[in-house]
């Protein structure tokens, strides 16, 4: 993205741009011309050949092995990520992630407009945490800027953020079993997002892209139905989660599929920068709510679950553990909640932060998701930098995945959690 | 796309006569079949894409309409649903993916990404298409950002 | 002679529209059943309750573009479909679904169910390999191996029916039943039976060949219109002559309470069609490997065994 | 071998209490809703397109033309031009155009207006074969729904 030149690097080309392009837009000064059509398809020309050259690659004419191009489009890709297999029979040889085909420039976004106005982008870079990367945001501006959030508005923002957890942990939950082959659980666990859904719609208006953190508090108050709703939730969720529990957990053909399945070590999960309830399936109890506790985690009593196997069925127990802990904070956060004001009416309209770095990082579905901002000591951001989880989580697989099979592969990457936009920004 | 026989046809219906009015109530019959079994290729590109797969989960249930198979294969499917921003990388394969489509296919904008490049349109972006029907004709066009499930669905009995 | 002609043909002309008509109910009734499984609805809009839902979709399916790709082997291509059909067709001339309703009573009948069934793992193969895709080729490598090694156990545990019976004749297996259905006799064989049946007919969780979430659509990927219909159809087909095979073989074909006839046939064979569809609905798939080592290290030993107790039982009663 | 078996048997029984689950929500209420037959009843804070709010006081909107929401909107959904009319008095907008589908429904030029005169509005199923429906003309906008409510009092 800057253009920069390392030596002696093994395998040197375009990360997140399409391989054709030949400006770097991170740059300050950076203009884009824009192309036409015509110059589009010429280049698509290029690309196209390119790709199946790299497909249809023949090596030689007595080797087994060969490629598959799984992806941009896959149903198991979780959107548009398109791993390059290289391949003997059923057996994977080497892994190779390419990414970049969900790039929208939100990093470039931030430095454009002012801080308000990159509101509304870090709920869509992880479209299934939208509240928890609200957070990130407002968190990080809140930092640079220094200001009193209030004690209900503490307790709204623990609220929506473990909702938002469940949420996304039931998406994943349905996915991953959708990746491993069984359909039903996806819609069950679907019913029980849509209530989740429709909660965070009663309190922000929008269903999956929320903008509802303000800095120094919430755009509106939870309304009691609501709360009530929520309190209403937890009994169901429980008694679902212990159905799914059943069907799902104790089943043998999921239990055969998982375990020692895709073994992260935990160096490895560090080496690789490897957060979240990865981390976590490898024996390593880090998460940023415990370990660097932000807003008022550390008021409430829960635990940080672990798992010492570093396997796909770890992951799946760390998260479906995690999601009993969600419930367990949300209990005590919704009859503790005061009564107060929403937000801070000294919150200031319009700012110029002193220069300065900042960051603040949250604890993400998928793991530490910070945002590191550069203040110039002007309206507009410097640079915004997203230290999104799914980037470092999604690297591992290329170690892990080596020498599986090509069904492991899709379970692998459906319990590591994969948000593409997350990987691409 | 429509219901009714373009004017042309008409005209040729009514100079064949009886054999007219059959291959008109032939079509008829295609279009009732084709509008009501619309099968979506799974294709999702960003948030559009989960409110997608709400739609077709068990509160909005695409089935009703015929509509919830969604097939991996390009070659199965009948309808493509563009959800969210189309990126200048991704742009290429969406144009082959929609190539591989046997006729007739139709194309679902959905979100104002898909429209227009929606919020991520500014002077200068670098890494998106301003809608994605600059490279594939999109035959409805459903905004939001997201758009509810409600407006797929409104979207897909347009469509039909 | 002609008598002959004009009753093959009004066999003929019976077995398509049964088994077409057939296929679309049944895909209906895959519809409805997982959508109510997962607390939906399913096809509602078509007709009474989406009734004719299948219909729009055979009739969009035979007005889609075919396409053959570019680099396909064009002649097996075509031809793959057309074989994947054929074998359900021919295997409904054994099939016992009244004492008076069969079309051709073989003296080798069961032998005869079998031979025609493994000649869909050609058609398969055929289409995979013809298709030049990948993906086509793996869904067709998996298929045939779990196609081949899965026989073995089923035709193992058909074997030791037929030796309770000492009959190869669809009609005499049933007609042995009257009293007894083979299930109570022959319990762990009937298990075997459906396992290796749901392997045969790729379903879930035995579904690898078409893995929607590794192969897209497994052999099929390239398939499109009317030719992916015939798969479709055929698939289809397979899950109810496997039950159809089941129902003869273990649960009395039309024995049953009160009067008996071809109603009972029909309702055993449905409800082993739903049993079917319940388990794919609720299990996860297996991996290649693991599906081996179940046919091979589970299934098979277990019905030698079981071969092995009955020759032994036999022995001692007679 | 032992352990072999017993796995057998619990794999087994695994496999058919599972079997029970799914049987027991095949049995449950579906929980579809039908909806273009049976309304959806979205939030009463639903986020819909942006337009004017209609005051019954003066029965028309009470923009004027700060231009705060245009400055404000992440993604330049708006475009106005205004002056102040001859007679004197505040500045009034002549020309306010939004395009819907640029917007990323985050509400911050609502909140930006000083007069409070910006609202979601609730409609949630919009879907139209052209895309230039969702580029709106808000003093259009505002005439048509005003005819509209007109129209509905007089019957």
């Amino acid at each position: 993205m800057y253009g920069m030149k390392i030596d002696n690097h093994p395998k040197l080309d375009r990360l997140l741009l399409p391989e054709y392009s030949n400006f770097h837009p991170l740059r300050k000064g950076f203009k884009f011309e824009g192309d036409s059509v015509d110059d589009m398809n010429r280049t698509w020309e290029i690309e196209r050949e390119a790709d199946q050259k790299v497909s249809s690659t023949v090596l030689e004419h007595h080797r087994r092995d060969y490629f598959v191009n799984m992806g941009p489009q896959h149903p198991s890709t979780h959107g548009v990520l398109r791993l390059l297999l290289h391949m003997d029979g059923e057996t994977i040889l080497e892994i190779d992630p390419v990414i970049g085909y969900a790039h929208r420039a939100d990093e470039k976004m931030g430095e454009n407009g002012n801080y308000m106005q990159f509101y509304p982008y870090p709920s869509r870079v992880d479209y299934l945490a939208g509240m928890i990367y609200n957070w990130g945001y407002v968190g990080t501006v809140e930092r640079a800027i220094g200001i009193e959030i209030t004690e209900r508005a503490q307790y709204i923002r623990v609220i929506v953020s473990e909702l938002q957890r469940l949420a996304s942990h039931l998406m994943w939950y349905g996915a991953f079993l959708m990746d491993v082959g069984s359909f039903t659980p996806f819609l069950y666990c679907f019913q029980d997002r849509e209530e989740i859904l429709d909660m965070f719609e009663m309190c922000d208006g929008s269903r999956l892209t929320y903008n509802y953190f303000r800095f120094g508090g919430q755009e509106r108050d939870l309304s009691p139905e609501m709360l009530d709703r929520a309190r209403k939730f937890i009994p169901m969720m429980k008694s679902h989660l212990k159905d799914y529990e059943k069907l799902v957990q104790k089943n043998i053909i999921f239990r055969k599929r998982t375990e020692g399945v895709g073994v992260i070590t935990k160096d490895m999960a560090i080496q690789y920068g490897v957060t979240g309830a990865s981390l976590r399936a490898s024996g390593f109890a880090y998460d940023v709510r415990k370990s660097e506790p932000y807003g008022i985690y550390n008021q409430f009593e829960w635990d940080v679950p672990t798992a010492t196997t570093g396997d796909a069925y770890g992951r799946f127990a760390v998260r479906v553990q995690e999601m009993w802990q969600s419930l367990r904070i949300l209990e005590q956060a919704l009859t503790r909640i005061p009564e107060g004001p929403y937000n801070n009416p000294a919150a200031p309209k319009r700012f110029k932060p002193n220069p300065g770095e900042f960051y603040f990082c949250v604890e993400s579905p998928r793991g530490e998701m910070g945002i590191y901002l550069i203040s110039d000591g002007t309206e507009n951001p410097y640079r915004i930098k997203m230290r999104t989880p799914c980037y470092s989580n999604l690297q591992v697989i290329k170690d892990v995945g080596r020498k599986n099979f090509l069904a492991d592969v899709v379970c692998i990457l459906g319990s590591l959690d994969i948000v593409v936009p997350d990987v691409d920004r | 796309m429509e219901m009714n026989v373009n004017p042309q046809q008409a005209a040729a219906h009514q100079k064949d006569g009886l054999m007219g009015v059959v291959f008109a109530s032939l079509e008829k019959l295609l279009n009732i079949g084709r509008a009501n079994s619309l099968w979506p290729l799974t294709f999702g590109l960003h948030c559009c894409a989960i409110e997608m797969m709400a739609a077709s989960a068990s509160r909005f249930d695409l089935d009703r309409f015929g509509a919830g198979v969604f097939r991996g294969s390009p070659r199965q499917a009948d309808l493509m649903i563009v959800a969210g921003t189309v990126s200048r990388k991704m742009a290429p394969r969406i144009k082959m993916l929609y190539d591989q489509m046997p006729a007739p296919k139709y194309v679902i904008a959905m979100g104002g990404c898909a429209m227009w490049g929606g919020p991520y349109q500014y002077d200068g972006q670098y890494a998106i298409i301003e809608g994605v029907d600059r490279i594939v004709p999109a035959d409805v066009h459903v905004p939001g950002c997201p758009p509810r499930p409600e407006g797929l669905i409104e979207g897909l009995l347009s469509s039909a | 002679m002609i008598n002959i002609a004009i009753q093959i043909l009004i066999w003929a002309v019976g077995i398509i529209a049964v088994v077409t008509v057939n296929a679309l109910a049944l895909v209906y009734l895959e519809r409805k059943v997982s959508a109510h499984i997962q607390c939906r609805l399913g096809p509602m809009q078509v007709g009474f309750h989406g009734l004719l839902q299948t219909v729009a979709d055979a009739v969009k399916l035979v007005s889609k573009e075919q396409i053959i790709p570019k680099n396909a082997d064009k002649v097996l291509f075509i031809l793959a479909p057309i074989l994947a059909f054929f074998p359900v067709i021919v295997l409904f001339v054994v099939m016992p679904f009244a004492p008076n309703l069969i079309c051709r009573d073989l003296n080798i009948g069961v032998l005869y169910v079998f031979s025609f069934a493994s000649l869909e793992v050609i058609a398969i193969f055929m289409a995979g390999w013809s298709s030049n895709n990948k993906y086509s080729l793996l869904g067709a490598m998996r298929s045939v191996a779990q196609v081949v090694s899965y026989e073995v156990p089923l035709l193992l545990a058909v074997l030791a029916v037929v030796l309770v019976i000492g009959s190869l004749k669809m009609s005499e297996v049933v007609q042995y039943q009257h009293k007894i259905w083979m299930i109570f006799l022959q319990p762990a064989a009937f298990l075997i039976f459906m396992m290796g049946g749901l392997a045969d007919t790729n379903r879930s969780p035995f579904d690898i060949p078409e893995a929607e979430s590794e192969l897209i659509a497994g052999f099929h990927t390239e398939y499109s219109g009317m030719r992916f219909a015939l798969f479709f159809l055929s698939e289809y087909s397979n899950v109810f002559l496997v039950s159809c095979i089941a129902t003869a073989l273990f649960l009395g074909g039309w024995y049953g309470p009160f009067v008996n006839g071809i109603h009972w046939f029909v309702i055993k064979v449905y409800a082993l069609v739903f049993v079917m569809m319940w388990v794919r609905w609720t299990l996860p798939r297996l991996r290649p490997d693991q599906l081996m080592n179940f046919c091979w290290k589970i299934l098979t030993p277990i019905a030698i065994l079981n071969l092995l107790v009955t020759g032994v039982v036999l022995k001692l009663v007679h | 071998m032992f352990k072999n078996i017993k796995e057998i048997f619990t794999g087994a029984w695994s496999i058919l209490v599972g079997m029970f689950i799914t049987f027991k929500w095949m049995l449950k209420r579906p929980v579809t809703i039908q909806y273009p037959k049976q309304p959806t009843r979205p939030s009463p804070v639903h986020k819909g397109r942006i337009r004017f709010v209609i005051f019954p006081a003066t029965g028309t909107h009470d923009c004027i033309a700060c231009l705060k929401c245009q400055n404000i909107c992440p993604s330049d959904c708006f475009e106005i031009k205004g002056d102040k009319p001859a007679e004197g008095g505040k500045k009034r907008p002549n020309f306010f155009t939004y395009n819907f589908s640029n917007c990323s429904l985050c509400s911050l030029c609502i909140e930006a207006c000083p007069t409070k005169t910006l609202e979601h509005s609730p409609e949630f199923n919009l879907a139209s074969e052209n895309k230039d429906d969702y580029f709106y003309n808000f003093l259009n906008d505002v005439e048509e729904r005003k005819k509209k409510v007109d129209a509905t009092v007089n019957r």
